[in-house]
């Protein structure tokens, strides 16, 4: 079974090259049964192989199924290959299982669109690609599933091209992105330059041998490779572009903007476990950068009123949450983190595309409200979304954050300030979480006659829900009776969480922590919510700043757009030409000064005749 | 003979376009086309009889070795390897995109017309087979009229000045070239009393640094306005943006190459140790190259200048490239040599294409064109990615080859080389957006892609994602032959390691 | 008949007649005299050849004379001869009319 | 004889100053007859008799007759006032002057420097001219008649007359 | 002189003898048909007569003319040049002589003595021959200046001439008579041995004048685009080559020889100069005068907006580029000069035949403007120009691209990088000017509101002998472009 491994990525990328080419030709039903068909086919074949993986269980060590070379010159030999081993097992699982409910929900939610075989079509390519992201044997196959995510996620976000903010949008989350990438790229070059290859378990295994630990290169390695982490992952400095990509369709904002390419970044960087290991001050920046983006975020998400902002706001700092536990060295909970995540976060954003598809396409939160009762089943499946995201048990959320929690506190490189981020986090989540929650669905109806979705729009809620709460077995906290068996099934490939040594109460006591200050929050956002205070809902102050963001958009376009379009301002007629413009001015300049010589006067030819005999005189006769 | 053959087929076709010109232009088109795809033809049997070809191999069935005038030991001597074979078929191949490009765009003139594209093509395949040094000057001068002609007659508005200005640049760098072969030979022949224009016999003489170094200039000069390297681009943006279709995508595709060829070829094999001390001037000026071409990129309204100065700044990647000079760094400037050509090559026709329907390539008045024309707005995506160096797309392995050529050779540079590529995703995802999308500029139905224009596209894409994909094929074509260039130029090899 | 002229001073006569005559071909701007100062200049390198003939007691320098005469002749004919076209069909003399062609 | 020489120099120099400076065709012309007899008087000082008889038959005799027709045909006894006015004017000869007497400077230290120290004072007579002239020097002399044709043509063709239509009023002739 | 001696005088005396032939035709009856044939006649049998004469070859004429190989490769190239201006000249006065009182007959007579006096120069090898071949040449070129006497350019430009070229004579006669009182000697072997003092570089100098008028280099070079401008387009051709030509054979000769020492031939891969000359007097002036010419031709060409002033301003220019090939010397540099002018004389003589062309009685077509839209309307004729232009800028597979290699490798041999990088650059200003009016022949029909024929004066039909001449010139001009390797092995043969 694990032969047809390819088949998860070609199924896919089949699909995309079937609804490129012959997308306009065919029947609106066809091109749900190719585009949804793929990925399901894809999913199918990734439980199926996974299922072998792990049944076989092929020691410890990674399954590679090369594909063919790609380039071979010299010391450098890339091949693209898929390899299949615990991290990406889990990774390719979460695309293809998301991905392929996402689809299903696609099919409701983008029935109206007349473009809906080029959506599912550039879907399938960003299944494809992403799966090829996660399986990749080495760092050039990675990159170009890297960039190619990042291709689909700018056509996704542009996809209503006809709007020109879309495409401003699109275009600023390639451009933010790339600009991590460039880092990227230079961390690969890097990498060949001092190790000799690109390949990822080669790496894994030279760097170590190599390099010293906390060394030079290491760091600027690992610093380069975080570069990009952070810019896929939309960590501080270079978050301001996933907010905007809420222009695309909901559910692309589901599958790319939540479940996956966002936490490609995170998962990069557990990939690359091997070498950040090797940079521990990297690996407290890792920590750093989460654990500011995550109280960041979640201020900005407490105060937006657009829905889908709101979830962007909360992916970027859940997001945090999962850099802060690479960062602390939990690597297990961190992926944990991923898989949960994708489950309640795309929950949560298909059920606000369920939201603003009853509404009419309206996103703003203060202009829904007691939507409870005309879709209950969203109502029920957004509240379990919710309460995984507010880390609330007995969702997966509650485990995961747990976790990160807890080695935010007693991993060896934790922090005490690292752990109030996390808990301030937590209280942050629970607030804006709610406030969203309350907002959509309480409250006195807004709407006299909410569109109802179609069945192929609801049911996959339901599923990811089931999921929500599932995926909570998987790593169910000892104390409370459960078996780590995520953790333990990653740390064949990961290092294994270093932990202090901990009381016996600690670990209940920090999660009843957890679940309070989570309580709390929704408490507050109980208060805030309330119809009294809704009318005040205008932006002032503090509130305004986290609105926009904490001004980063702000200080980029003085800092960076609007000198570089200054210098190409300035730069447009190319300055060097003027040099060959001013040559051909004084040749021109020269013919007319030589053109008055020629003045048709036979004296003054005569004249230059005399002057010529003379000097032709002297030098002869000096120089004799 | 086969190579002769390459370079008298187009030469004749051209010929025979004229003269079937006089009877339906529909004729001369049809000759022309069928010159090119025979070219093409002929390159691709040339690739599968000797893919990894070295120079001089392939004996007289190949190649061509004929006294010429014996006075100054000059012949008429052609040889190919794996380098030029590649850039051969790249030329063959747009040739037949230039011919079917022109189908329906040029309608007057029209035997004049292929005549001047056949001629072209000859010349630039003439310059890729060049074994005598006086032979290479002759095709590289040769093709230069036949592109005057083209820019001069069936250009656009200021096609009197750009043809004007792209003669005189690329004529000034030719001449020192001229002057760079002739001190190449005397100096040679005041060591060796041996009086040769060959390249094979002129390669690996030693050569003091004091001869070296004014000679290696004057071919890098000739070679870097062809390339085009800053500061000597100027006439690039003006020649390719003024020229009709056909001949921006001979000039894109394959005048450029025909510098970076040069360099390859000439520059530094035969000049190693003047190239060790050019080197980091010549890959700063790669970079700056790079960084400019794309700052001014960004700063074009016209489409098509757009492109043109992004052509700019791809060549500081070659020029980057070929003077890191280990296997990484040539391999990826051959390939970036390739992709360009066919990724810009389709792009001008795109622009072509948009400029037959709408009669403007002005970006402010151009957008919201997929929904009139979905199929030429994917290949347009599939283009701007291959040009923003995309992974899967060709641009992307030369790219990522030269880069990792070049970080053994100077960090800086390539971590500029780098930043540069953010440059790119900016100008080149403008272009998308002020053409295929944003808001609609007009309400009239426009023809989507025809059958004709169709196959263009889908060839090029098809290559680009060959190469992209699977360019294992094209350099194991070319690792011979860099390897023999890197025997050749030991010092600088030497430098390298 | 013996006398002992030393060369330089018969080239020094020869030289400035040669300068006279380049004066006025300079200044003269009527043909005529233009064309007199001409015979000046030729008939200057005619002295300067029978100076140095005589100087190398050789006939050649004589002979070249002879030949400059020729050559006088000839230019004075065809210089004349043009320049009765020139005054018809200008009506003057004055080399400065003589310049419609120019830049 | 030394004298002879110097005198009639003087003379020559004398002569060709007054040439060039008169505004007068006809007084110019008359200059330069004198110019050339003392000339002739130079070349007989220098031994050599039959060139001093040539410059006063041919040079004086012939060509300058051609200059006095000329002068004649085209009425040129009154010169333009403009010219008068040109040849008054001090900027009109420093140039020429100055570039001259450099000329004539650099030659006279020529010469001084080149230290000949020869004579001039070789005799020859009319018949070893002649003997010269038709004897090493007889394909010169050939040239010489191609050189007399080039001109006779040239100056019938330039200055027949105008035919078949002659166009009236305006002054036309042979040579 | 003996048989032998005629033997090798054939072409000369053949010349010479046609000049005289046509003026008794004329005297027998006027027709211009008959004179220019007899005229063509006669240079195609000297030209005919050349192997013949080689086969005398070398042979020194009574102390006057050397006819060596060298001699009679100018011969034949001046020759051939004024065979094809008088295939050129027919027509062109068939076409502007209409309704006016032209007698055309006696134009011959001075170009076939022109011819002559311009082979005597190139064979010169004494004074007498230099200054005789030199008149001979001029005062034919006085009277073909201004051959169309009714028109006042052509006066004009023939009074120019005159003067000029009185003084520059009168300066030439002047200097021969120094070096003569310098040297005691008028023969060129002779004066090739022994030492040359201040005297003799002083009258090389005042020759220098002379030659730099004939020539047309600065700073003697304000008569050029004057007389070019104003006399038909043949002369023009002729002033442009057949005199240039003979007279740089002629300095060549003369200048290698003079003042270094050495004898010329200078042996195997020997040079004129010996080496202390090369940084001698006789260098360093036309050093200047080269770098001056190149500058000044190119830049006064570059806005021209006259066809023939632009080919004058060209021509002094390509004097400057030819200087360079003098100034290298030795065996390579002679090939140059010899195939430069070979190139030389078949595009520019090609360039006015496409001037003379397009004559007729109205006028003659100088303008820029009017070659607009020449292309489309008369391809072929648009065509030779082109290739005339293209050859004179020095592109590859003309013959011009061949001469200026030889040039650029002359110099490079002999070290002149300075100078080879000055022709070089104005090698490239140079094209400015040519491709103006390339590039005006071409302006597409769409170009211009207007109609194409109603831009320019109208066209007349191509004679047949000018066709011809274009034809033969136009293959000529590729021939020796693509395989230069016959004429160069007749240049070769050169010492």
């Amino acid at each position: 079974m694990l032969d047809l491994l390819w088949l998860v990525v070609a199924l896919p990328l089949a699909g995309f090259a079937g609804l490129a080419l012959l997308g306009p030709l065919l029947s609106r039903r066809a091109v749900s049964a190719v585009g949804v068909g793929s990925v399901g086919a894809a999913m199918v074949v990734a439980l199926a192989a996974a299922w072998t993986f792990i049944e076989r269980h092929p020691g410890h060590g990674a399954w590679v199924q090369p594909l063919w070379q790609w380039m071979h010159v010299g010391s450098l030999d890339v091949s693209l290959s898929l390899c299949l081993d615990e991290l990406s097992l889990v990774m390719m699982l979460v695309i293809t299982v998301v991905g392929f409910f996402i689809h299903v929900y696609s099919i409701g939610y983008m029935a109206g669109d007349e473009d809906y075989s080029r959506f599912l079509a550039y879907m399938n390519l960003f299944v494809a690609l992403m799966l090829l992201l996660a399986l990749a044997d080495n760092l050039v196959a990675l990159y170009l599933g890297w960039e190619g995510v990042g291709l689909c996620s700018y056509l996704l976000i542009g996809f209503w091209y006809r709007d020109a903010a879309n495409g401003r949008a699109a275009r600023k989350a390639f451009i933010v992105t790339r600009v991590g990438d460039a880092g990227l790229i230079v961390g690969l070059l890097l990498i060949f330059a001092y190790l000799g290859t690109l390949n990822i378990q080669d790496v894994l295994v030279r760097a170590p041998a190599q390099w010293a630990a906390g060394g030079a290169l290491a760091t600027t390695a690992a610093a380069l490779l975080l570069a990009g982490a952070v810019g896929k992952s939309a960590q501080l400095p270079l978050q301001v572009w996933l907010p905007d990509a809420m222009a695309g369709p909901t559910p692309v904002s589901a599958l790319i903007h939540a479940a996956t390419m966002v936490t490609a970044g995170v998962y990069l960087i557990a990939r690359m476990n091997g070498l950040f290991v090797l940079a521990p001050a990297v690996m407290t920046l890792v920590s750093v950068i989460g654990a500011a983006t995550l109280v960041i975020a979640g201020f900005s998400a407490a105060t937006q009123r657009d829905i889908k902002r709101v979830i962007a706001y909360s992916t970027i700092s859940q997001i945090g949450y999962m850099f802060l536990a690479l960062g602390v060295g939990a690597w297990a909970a961190g992926i944990f983190h991923v898989v949960t995540h994708a489950f309640f976060k795309s929950l949560l954003f298909l059920g606000a595309g369920v939201l603003i598809h009853a509404v009419g396409g309206e996103q703003d939160l203060f202009e829904m409200g007691g939507l409870r009762r005309a879709l209950p089943t969203t109502f029920w499946a957004f509240l379990i979304a919710a309460g995984a995201l507010a880390g609330l048990p007995p969702t997966g959320g509650f485990t995961s954050k747990e976790a990160i929690v807890y080695f935010a506190s007693f991993s060896p490189q934790s922090h005490w300030l690292l752990l109030a981020a996390a808990l301030l986090g937590v209280f942050l989540t629970g607030l804006y979480t709610f406030r969203m929650v309350f907002l959509a669905f309480m409250g006195p109806p807004r709407h006299e006659h909410p569109h109802r979705a179609p069945a192929s729009m609801v049911w996959p809620l339901a599923v990811l829900a089931l999921g929500c709460l599932a995926t909570a077995a998987l790593d169910w906290p000892a104390d409370l009776g459960g078996r780590a068996v995520f953790s333990d099934f990653l740390d064949r490939v990961l290092p294994p969480a270093a932990s202090l040594p901990v009381g016996q109460w600690t670990v209940p006591a920090l999660q009843i922590a957890g679940v309070a200050l989570s309580l709390a929050g929704i408490a507050v956002a109980w208060v805030i919510t309330r119809p009294a205070r809704v009318a005040g809902g205008s932006a002032a102050g503090l509130r305004r700043f986290w609105l926009a963001g904490w001004g980063f958009d702000w200080l980029y376009q003085k800092a960076v757009v609007r000198p570089l379009l200054w210098v190409v301002w300035m730069d447009r007629h190319d300055p060097v030409d003027r040099v060959y413009t001013g040559l051909a001015r004084s040749a021109a300049a020269g013919h007319r000064a030589m053109a008055r010589a020629q003045s048709g006067q036979i004296a003054w030819y005569a004249l230059a005749i005399a002057a010529g005999a003379v000097i032709v005189m002297t030098i002869m006769v000096v120089l004799s | 003979m086969m190579l002769l053959c390459l370079i008298i087929v187009p030469l004749a076709g051209g010929l025979a376009a004229l003269a079937a010109a006089r009877w339906s232009d529909r004729a001369a088109r049809a000759t022309a086309l069928a010159a090119t795809v025979a070219q093409l033809a002929l390159a691709c049997v040339v690739w599968a009889v000797g893919g990894g070809l070295t120079l001089g191999a392939g004996g007289a069935a190949m190649n061509v070795d004929w006294t010429w005038i014996p006075g100054l030991g000059i012949r008429f001597a052609l040889f190919v390897d794996g380098l030029s074979l590649l850039l051969v078929l790249l030329t063959a191949l747009l040739g037949v995109q230039c011919v079917l490009a022109s189908w329906r765009s040029i309608q007057e003139r029209v035997g004049f017309f292929h005549f001047n594209i056949l001629a072209a093509l000859a010349g630039v395949t003439g310059v890729f087979l060049a074994r005598d040094l006086f032979l290479f000057y002759v095709f590289w001068e040769m093709m230069l009229i036949p592109l005057y002609f083209l820019i001069r007659i069936w250009g656009h508005q200021r096609r009197l000045y750009a043809s004007l200005k792209f003669f005189i640049f690329t004529q000034a760098g030719g001449l020192f070239l001229l002057l760079g072969i002739l001190g190449l030979h005397f100096v040679h022949a005041a060591n060796t009393g041996e009086s040769t224009f060959d390249y094979l016999r002129l390669l690996g003489g030693h050569m003091p640094l004091q001869w070296a170094m004014p000679l290696m200039i004057a071919f890098l000069i000739s070679f870097a306005v062809k390339l085009p390297v800053v500061p000597v681009h100027t006439w690039l943006p003006d020649a390719h943006t003024e020229a009709p279709t056909a001949g921006s995508v001979q000039l894109a595709g394959l005048v450029l190459k025909a510098g970076g060829y040069g360099m390859l070829r000439m520059a530094v094999p035969l000049f190693p140790a003047a190239a060790v001390q050019v080197a980091p001037v010549a890959m700063a000026l790669g970079v700056v190259g790079i960084i400019y071409g794309a700052l001014l990129a960004l700063g074009q309204r016209d489409l098509k200048r757009l492109v043109a100065y992004s052509s700019i700044s791809h060549m500081g990647f070659v020029m980057l490239g070929i003077f890191a000079w280990n296997d990484l760094a040539i391999h990826g400037a051959i390939i970036i040599m390739l992709a360009h050509g066919l990724t810009t090559g389709a792009m001008f026709i795109l622009v072509g294409l948009l400029d037959e329907r709408l009669h403007t390539r002005d970006l402010g008045k151009l957008g919201g064109l997929w929904a009139l024309m979905p199929r030429m707005g994917g290949a347009a995506m599939v283009l701007v990615m291959g040009s923003l160096g995309l992974p899967g797309l060709a641009g992307f392995v030369g790219e990522l080859l030269v880069l990792l050529g070049t970080f053994k050779v100077s960090v800086p540079l390539a971590a500029a080389g780098a930043a540069g590529l953010v440059l790119s995703v900016i100008y080149s995802l403008r272009i998308m957006q002020e053409t295929f999308h944003g808001p609609r500029v007009t309400e009239s139905k426009l023809p989507d892609l025809t059958p004709r224009e169709w196959v263009i596209m889908a060839t090029l894409i098809a290559g680009i994602l060959w190469m992209g994909l699977w360019p294992q094929r094209f350099l194991d074509t070319s690792q011979p032959a860099v390897k023999k260039l890197q025997e050749s130029a030991v010092a600088l090899t030497e430098a390298r390691r | 008949m013996i006398a002992a002229i030393p060369m330089e001073h018969a080239l020094l006569l020869s030289a400035t007649l040669m300068a006279l005559g380049l004066v006025g071909v300079l200044v003269r701007r009527n043909i005529l005299f233009v064309l007199l100062s001409i015979e000046i200049m030729l008939n200057a390198a005619g002295v300067a050849f029978v100076a140095a003939g005589s100087g190398w007691n050789q006939t050649d320098g004589e002979v070249m004379f002879i030949f400059i005469l020729a050559m006088a002749a000839s230019e004075v004919a065809v210089g004349l001869a043009l320049l009765f076209q020139f005054r018809k069909l200008f009506g003057t003399l004055d080399t400065r009319a003589a310049a419609t062609m120019k830049g | 004889m030394d004298m002879l020489f110097y005198i009639s120099g003087v003379v020559a120099v004398a002569a060709t100053v007054m040439v060039i400076t008169r505004s007068n065709a006809v007084h110019a012309l008359l200059y330069l007859i004198v110019s050339l007899l003392a000339v002739a008087m130079v070349f007989y000082s220098l031994g050599s008799p039959f060139v001093a008889a040539l410059e006063v038959i041919i040079y004086a005799g012939a060509i300058m007759v051609l200059f006095i027709f000329a002068i004649m045909m085209l009425d040129l006894r009154q010169t333009e006032p403009a010219q008068r006015t040109h040849l008054l004017r001090p900027r009109a000869w420093i140039g020429p002057v100055l570039l001259a007497l450099v000329l004539l400077g650099e030659l006279a230290w020529v010469y001084a420097a080149s230290g000949l120290g020869r004579d001039a004072s070789g005799i020859s007579s009319p018949q070893q001219v002649g003997g010269s002239l038709f004897g090493p020097y007889a394909l010169a002399a050939e040239l010489m008649s191609l050189l007399l044709l080039a001109a006779l043509v040239g100056a019938y063709h330039l200055a027949r007359p105008d035919w078949p239509s002659q166009e009236s009023g305006r002054p036309g002739g042979t040579p | 002189m003996n048989a032998a001696d005629v033997q090798a005088m054939l072409p000369l005396i053949v010349t010479a003898a046609a000049a005289v032939a046509v003026m008794l035709a004329i005297a027998i009856r006027r027709s211009h048909r008959a004179c220019a044939v007899l005229a063509a006649l006669g240079l195609a049998a000297a030209i005919g007569l050349l192997p013949v004469a080689a086969a005398a070859a070398p042979r020194e004429i009574s102390s006057m003319l050397m006819i060596d190989r060298f001699a009679l490769y100018y011969i034949g190239l001046v020759l051939a040049g004024s065979l094809a201006v008088v295939m050129i000249s027919q027509p062109y006065f068939v076409a502007v002589g209409r309704g006016g009182d032209l007698m055309p007959e006696e134009y011959y007579v001075l170009v076939l003595l022109a011819a002559s006096g311009a082979g005597v120069l190139a064979a010169s090898s004494h004074f007498a021959s230099f200054l005789l071949g030199l008149e001979i040449l001029s005062v034919s070129l006085f009277a073909m200046i201004a051959y169309r006497r009714d028109q006042a350019a052509a006066l004009e430009a023939g009074i120019k001439y005159l003067l000029l070229a009185g003084v520059s004579s009168a300066m030439l006669v002047f200097g021969m008579a120094l070096v003569y009182a310098a040297r005691g000697t008028m023969h060129l072997t002779q004066l090739a041995h022994g030492g040359a003092g201040v005297l003799m570089f002083a009258g090389m100098a005042a020759m220098t004048v002379g030659i730099g008028f004939k020539l047309a280099v600065v700073p003697f070079q304000f008569w050029t685009p004057d007389v070019y401008q104003g006399s038909s387009a043949p002369v023009a051709a002729l002033v442009a080559t057949v005199s240039k030509g003979a007279i740089f054979a002629l300095l060549v000769r003369y200048f290698w020889q003079m003042g270094s020492g050495t004898a010329f031939p200078g042996g195997d891969g020997a040079t004129g100069w010996n080496a202390n000359a090369t940084g001698g007097p006789v260098f360093w002036t036309f050093a200047v005068i080269a770098v001056a010419s190149m500058f000044a031709g190119n830049l006064l060409a570059l806005q021209q907006d006259n066809v023939k002033r632009i080919l004058a301003y060209s021509s002094i220019a390509h004097m400057g580029y030819l200087l360079v090939a003098f100034l290298a010397a030795g065996r390579l540099a002679a090939q140059a000069v010899g195939i430069y002018l070979a190139a030389y004389f078949v595009a520019k003589i090609g360039a006015f035949a496409v001037v003379a062309a397009m004559s007729n009685s109205e006028g003659e077509t100088q303008q820029v403007r009017d070659y607009r839209g020449l292309a489309w309307r008369r391809p072929w004729l648009a065509a030779a120009m082109t290739a005339m232009l293209l050859s004179l800028a020095g592109l590859p597979l003309t013959a011009g691209f061949v001469g200026k290699f030889y040039v650029v490798a002359a110099g490079a041999g002999r070290g002149l990088w300075t100078l080879a990088v000055i022709l070089i650059i104005n090698s490239a200003v140079g094209l400015f000017y040519y491709l103006r009016v390339i590039s005006e022949m071409f302006r597409p029909a769409w170009e211009t509101d207007a109609s194409p024929q109603a831009a320019g004066p109208d066209l007349p039909r191509v004679a047949w002998p000018t066709a011809a001449a274009l034809c033969v010139l136009s293959a000529a001009l590729v021939a020796i472009g693509v395989y230069p390797q016959p004429l160069l092995a007749v240049i070769g043969l050169l010492p």
